[in-house]
């Protein structure tokens, strides 16, 4: 599954889209990133699932459009 | 989906454009428009010298979708226009346009402030601002 | 005494013309834009063609002084330009250009929305509308 | 002493300035003009001196500047 990372996270993450496995949600997710990439721990940043920012854990489908936001700052 | 973005700053001409295109638009009375500049900030010590944007643009299109829908609901519009700059704007560059237009003042002006404030909370857009030194932080909306 | 008064309409020309003036001040954040279009409203089934304004000269442009001296005291703008059209303005032309800049977007847009009710309520200008068949009706402010 | 008109007073005096005499204050100039224009006791209007919307009778000097106001409709 591939992960679209915006903004001051792309500096962190190192890439604007990475491949994700073995994640069926959005908790195991962050779980995971979280391991790979201890400093997103420090960071502000919302989930979205299919363009919608997710409020719980949500499931992720194969086809699932997943990605990292941090605080928006257009304007 | 509407497109919002255009590449780099946002010339004067450009709102000139818009501004002349409503004179046919004889049910109008009053046009807001808000411009965002951007400004030579000063963190520590380093002179802002640029922003460069970035979008998650499907996402910003979907969003500024639901955003408009809601605006042209909630306040008696003739029309409004939005346009958001990506990629580099230097300092004293209009970076974003909002116009609206309505009969009565009240609409126009309303639309156009919540507008704004909807631009800068929820539309998924990421400013770095680049110093005179190449350098760069990212921005952070207040 | 500042003078804010043109002679007709004001052009989208005019219009870039103060915005571009502004690129080199690179402490604005934001501008805030009020135009007041002329509107082809129906009365009793005549339809507006155009609207005639006077003045008071000498007292409106006293009053502007005082209501431009107590925005700058309330809003920390970095500039604020008023203009208002004399004589003939025809429907679908503009009439009123406020256009206020500040660091950040909370005092241009306030301060404009103040100066716009001030000047609707408290300049002595008078909008004769002058229908398409050449009668015409005294303008009233809501 | 001059008195200027405005608006839609233009109209029901039938001159943007007009000559006023005998009056030394604002409610005898009121007075003087109901009894010329009868028609301005069914107007709306305020009276300047000196570039001032007067709050209640107010002398008048003979250089004052005076203006009749009708209601405002600029913008």
């Amino acid at each position: 599954m591939k992960l679209k990372v915006f903004g001051q996270l792309v500096d962190l993450i190192g890439s604007n889209c990475i491949e994700v496995i073995d994640v069926n949600d959005t908790d195991k997710l962050i779980q995971q990133l979280q391991s790979k990439y201890p400093l997103l721990k420090n960071s502000k940043y919302r989930v979205a699932v299919n363009r919608n920012i997710i409020q719980s854990n949500t499931i992720l489908k194969q086809d699932a459009e997943i990605a990292l936001l941090p605080p928006f700052s257009g304007g | 989906m509407k497109n919002i973005f255009l590449d780099g700053a946002i010339s004067a001409q450009f709102i000139t454009e818009q501004i002349a295109k409503h004179a046919t638009k004889t049910g109008i009375g009053a046009h807001n428009i808000f411009l965002g500049q951007v400004r030579a900030d000063v963190l520590n010590d380093k002179v802002v010298a640029a922003i460069d944007y970035t979008t998650y643009k499907e996402m910003a299109l979907e969003k500024m979708h639901i955003i408009r829908e809601a605006i042209f609901a909630k306040y008696d519009l003739t029309c409004m226009h939005v346009y958001h700059s990506l990629g580099t704007v230097k300092v004293g560059e209009i970076s974003l346009f909002v116009f609206t237009s309505s009969k009565h003042r009240r609409a126009a002006i309303d639309a156009c402030n919540e507008m704004v404030e909807r631009i800068k909370n929820e539309l998924p857009v990421w400013g770095k601002e680049i110093f005179e030194d190449e350098t760069y932080t990212w921005k952070v909306n207040n």
